[in-house]
């Protein structure tokens, strides 16, 4: 058991998804406007990466036994595709509002490269079925934890007088590279 | 190696194996989409999906809703008239209230809007400084950037001053939303009179940009029946709810500004 | 400039809506693969080459795939397109696949191919679409070259895989600048570039809300509003 | 529970997946032996670099099982041996053995080929994986760097800064002193393995 919290608290903070592999922009770049919507999306992610997770990690114990591990790519995104398109219809039953809020974005979380990416490295590592799991968890853990971050900045940072030319994308490429810089303090933090 | 060569290498165990595994998965996915799809189906009515049918789709938000998806739900529930997209205009209409079944005739025709350019003053009228731009600071630069944003080519720079085709504008907004100098207006359709002006200086002022300037005389004021027409900071205003195109201002106008 | 709608589409991609600069797509290999110009070109132009296929064959399936499975529809098509160009590029380019690694599948998941596959190529005819995934295509390689060689000119020194200066000799390489958050400041610096570009007009929608007229003195305000 | 629709989107999800199961396993089928042939050859050029004066290389299953043991014992655990080939002259009689040592350099996994001669001298490296930073880690795989490891008979490697003076001493690559480390200590397990192969080969 302490060697999955250990899993956990390396994907989620020594190499940060996002921070660290530079996985997952797109979506980290695109949604982090408003914290409630930055938590809705985490949540999205913790939910279909963890579940990817345990699904890739079965698939792939079939594709090893019939020798065909060149196909892990495209059945995990399939996998993955599957399992957002039934997040997008549950949100948009039981939580219209936030469905509304993330819009493109949902969808986005399929070419979202960081829940792929947690499937290949699994696989990579050939984690057992929990350390995969636990993998996929602390890997979305430090996703949320990324967002929302970088959200509340955001929030900020609509008060500031940032220079005209910098409002926008940039100011917001800016505090992504700052993060990155200070994620990188994780880097030699070893457990 | 010859074709055949290459082709028994290739041991179909394998490919058949392959197609099985990627072939299985999107059976099993295909299946489970379907399921959850229908478990989770939100109750859209079908009529409001039938309405949106009808309607154009390019959202551009003449009607006042987000897009023809916020109209198709306005006109579901009833809020909207089932002619309010200003540019599917009677045929969509038509064919929306078939679908909700109500009759178009009892419907009150919803008023659509023109684009109208509060400003005249092109090449001759307008004094034009040294560079050959107009000296007034209201005015219409002609930089194009409404026509560029009509879909309709409802709107062109003629001589130096953007002038608007009534016939093909459908009132959507789009030019006036873009206009640097905010002076396109959306007029409902009825009305035959406005003011061809933005300028909010003084009638001594405007004499020295513009011959076809409002001086704000108030001769306008003075005789509009409705006292449907003010001055307000030097610059005539109708108030379209009580005009009734009866014309008296436009021909009191000494500067002939109003339309 | 009234090109012929193809044209258009392949204009639109480059510049208009450039995708890393303008929507803002694409980001994971833009970031984490743009360390030289080389590597730069050389995803960029796989890139193209599975952009183009997929565009192509989803805009020719638009019709027959329906909506309930349009998803997982459009990554199969894209993901076959990857695998196949991972595979190729492994067997007869070796060099070039040994360089670009782990970024090839994840082309798959880079944003501007399905995103430019639903939002463009599953409305449009395959000829369009084409275009479009051309004009996309040149556009990201473009961008990332660019990026590449301002990251490798920087961190480096060297442009092309050119050593340029001696490290410490002319100038020390900032040896952040080839890491990823180095990739965050370059873009962020060519995206305020952009911005600078596009204000200096009184006219674009940037800062609309101040109401300084531009007193139709076109020549001081650099135009940019034909 | 309109069982058609969902058939149908079934049915079309599943033509496209079977068609591409097919094409995928066709390209796969086509293009494998390709790339064995690929990466056998490239491992044959780097081992040949290293060992060049070698005629032929023998695969060495059993001592590649032995590695991790030799490892374990020598307390060395960010190196991994992956590949044990020895080396013979044109006579087949042994002259040292090539090895694939794998570990993790500044920017991940860091593989390096490395010849042991069985006299005891180091005959040579070279890098065969590195996703080093470019213009610096990626320095290891200039000769500049590799050479200064190359005929030597010594028990182990260390860098200095600068000005290497002593045989067993390399100077380190300037701003990656990471890099250097994770080569030297790869090297130097190479050393140690090499010895056991040597003894029991």
């Amino acid at each position: 058991m302490q060697e999955l919290i250990i899993i956990i608290i390396t994907a989620a903070l020594l190499s940060n998804v996002v921070l660290s592999q530079f996985l997952g922009i797109c979506s980290f770049l695109g949604v982090s406007t408003k914290t409630d919507v930055a938590l809705g999306m985490g949540g999205a992610v913790v939910f279909v990466i963890t579940v990817a997770s345990a699904v890739a990690f079965g698939l792939y114990q079939i594709l090893e036994l019939l020798k065909l591990q060149y196909l892990d790519t495209i059945v995990f995104i399939l996998v993955i595709a599957c399992l957002v398109q039934i997040v997008e219809s549950f949100f948009k039953k039981y939580v219209p509002a936030l469905y509304r809020a993330l819009g493109v974005y949902l969808p986005l979380i399929t070419t979202n490269c960081a829940v792929l990416g947690v499937a290949l490295t699994n696989v990579q590592n050939n984690y057992n079925f929990w350390q995969s799991v636990a993998c996929g968890f602390g890997t979305a853990m430090g996703y949320l934890i990324a967002i929302v971050i970088l959200a509340g900045i955001r929030e900020r940072n609509a008060a500031n007088d940032v220079p005209a030319p910098f409002k926008g994308s940039p100011i917001v490429m800016i505090t992504a590279c700052l993060m990155a810089i200070a994620f990188f303090g994780f880097a030699n933090l070893s457990i | 190696m010859s074709v055949t060569g290459i082709v028994l290498a290739i041991s179909f165990q394998n490919v058949m194996y392959a197609t099985l595994m990627v072939g299985g998965v999107g059976l099993v996915i295909g299946l489970l989409l379907g399921v959850t799809g229908y478990i989770f189906r939100v109750e859209i009515d079908e009529k409001q999906q039938a309405i949106r049918a009808c309607l154009p789709g390019n959202n551009c938000g003449g009607c006042g809703y987000p897009g023809c998806d916020g109209l198709a739900e306005a006109i579901f529930k009833g809020e909207a008239p089932v002619n309010a997209c200003p540019v599917g205009g009677a045929a969509v209409a038509a064919k929306i209230a078939e679908v909700i079944g109500v009759e178009v005739a009892d419907v009150p025709a919803a008023e659509g809007k023109k684009a109208f350019v509060k400003c005249k003053g092109d090449n001759d009228t307008a004094v034009l400084n040294d560079k050959g731009r107009k000296v007034c600071k209201y005015g219409c630069i002609a930089c194009g950037l409404c026509v560029k944003a009509c879909a309709f080519d409802a709107i062109h720079v003629v001589n130096g001053v953007a002038v608007v085709d009534r016939e093909k504008c459908v009132g959507c907004g789009a030019c006036a939303a873009k206009c640097p100098k905010k002076i396109i207006e959306l007029v409902p359709e009825s009305k035959e009179h406005m003011v061809a002006c933005s300028n909010h200086d003084t009638g001594k002022e405007v004499r020295a940009v513009c011959k076809a300037g409002c001086i704000a005389c108030g001769m306008c004021a003075k005789n509009c029946p409705e006292g449907a027409i003010a001055v307000e900071d030097n610059l005539a205003v109708i108030d379209y709810e009580k005009c009734t195109n009866c014309g008296t201002c436009k021909e009191k106008c000494p500067v002939k500004v109003i339309r | 400039m009234k090109m012929n709608k193809h044209l258009d589409a392949i204009y639109n991609g480059i510049v208009r809506e450039n995708p890393t600069f303008v929507l803002m797509l694409g980001m994971c290999p833009t970031l984490a693969v743009s360390t030289t110009a080389i590597n730069g070109a050389g995803m960029g132009i796989s890139t193209t080459v599975v952009l183009i296929l997929s565009n192509m064959l989803i805009a020719a399936l638009r019709k027959i795939i329906p909506d309930g499975v349009r998803m997982p529809a459009y990554i199969v098509v894209v993901a076959t397109f990857v695998t196949l160009v991972d595979f190729i590029m492994e067997a007869y380019t070796g060099a070039l696949y040994d360089a670009l690694g782990i970024y090839i599948p994840l082309i798959v998941v880079n944003c501007i191919i399905l995103g430019r596959a639903e939002a463009y190529a599953s409305k449009n005819t395959v000829s369009m679409s084409a275009c479009d995934g051309l004009g996309m295509g040149i556009g990201f390689t473009v961008a990332l070259v660019v990026i590449g060689l301002i990251r490798e000119f920087l961190g480096a020194g060297t442009v092309f895989g050119i050593q340029v200066y001696e490290a410490s000799s002319v100038f020390e390489p900032i040896a952040i600048i080839t890491r990823a958050p180095g990739a965050f400041l370059v873009l962020a610096m060519l995206a305020a570039l952009q911005n600078k570009f596009k204000m200096k007009s009184a006219t674009n929608g940037l800062n609309g809300t101040e109401e300084k007229g531009c007193a139709s003195d076109c020549e001081s305000c650099g135009g940019g509003c034909q | 529970m309109d069982i058609k629709k969902i058939l149908k989107d079934t049915a079309v999800l599943l033509v496209i997946t079977v068609v591409s199961g097919l094409l995928l396993g066709l390209a796969y089928e086509i293009t494998a032996p390709v790339i064995a042939a690929n990466q056998e050859e490239e491992k044959a050029a780097s081992y040949r670099g290293v060992f060049t004066d070698a005629a032929s290389f023998a695969s060495r299953e059993d001592l590649l099982e032995q590695a991790a043991g030799v490892m374990a014992d020598n307390g060395i655990t960010n190196v991994s041996v992956t590949d044990v080939m020895e080396a013979q002259d044109a006579s087949g009689a042994v002259i040292g053995y090539a090895l694939s040592l794998s570990t993790n350099g500044y920017g991940g996994e860091l593989v390096i080929a490395y010849g042991y001669g069985v006299d005891g001298t180091s005959m040579g490296i070279d890098i065969l994986v590195s996703s080093e930073s470019s213009g610096l880690g990626s320095r290891a795989s200039e000769p500049e760097f590799k050479d200064q490891f190359a005929g030597k008979a010594v028990d182990s490697f260390s860098y200095v800064r600068s000005g290497a003076s002593a045989e067993n001493e390399i100077n380190a690559i300037t701003g990656a002193t990471v890099t250097t480390e994770a080569v030297t200590n790869a090297v130097n397990a190479g050393i140690i393995f090499g010895r056991y192969c040597a003894q029991n080969g």
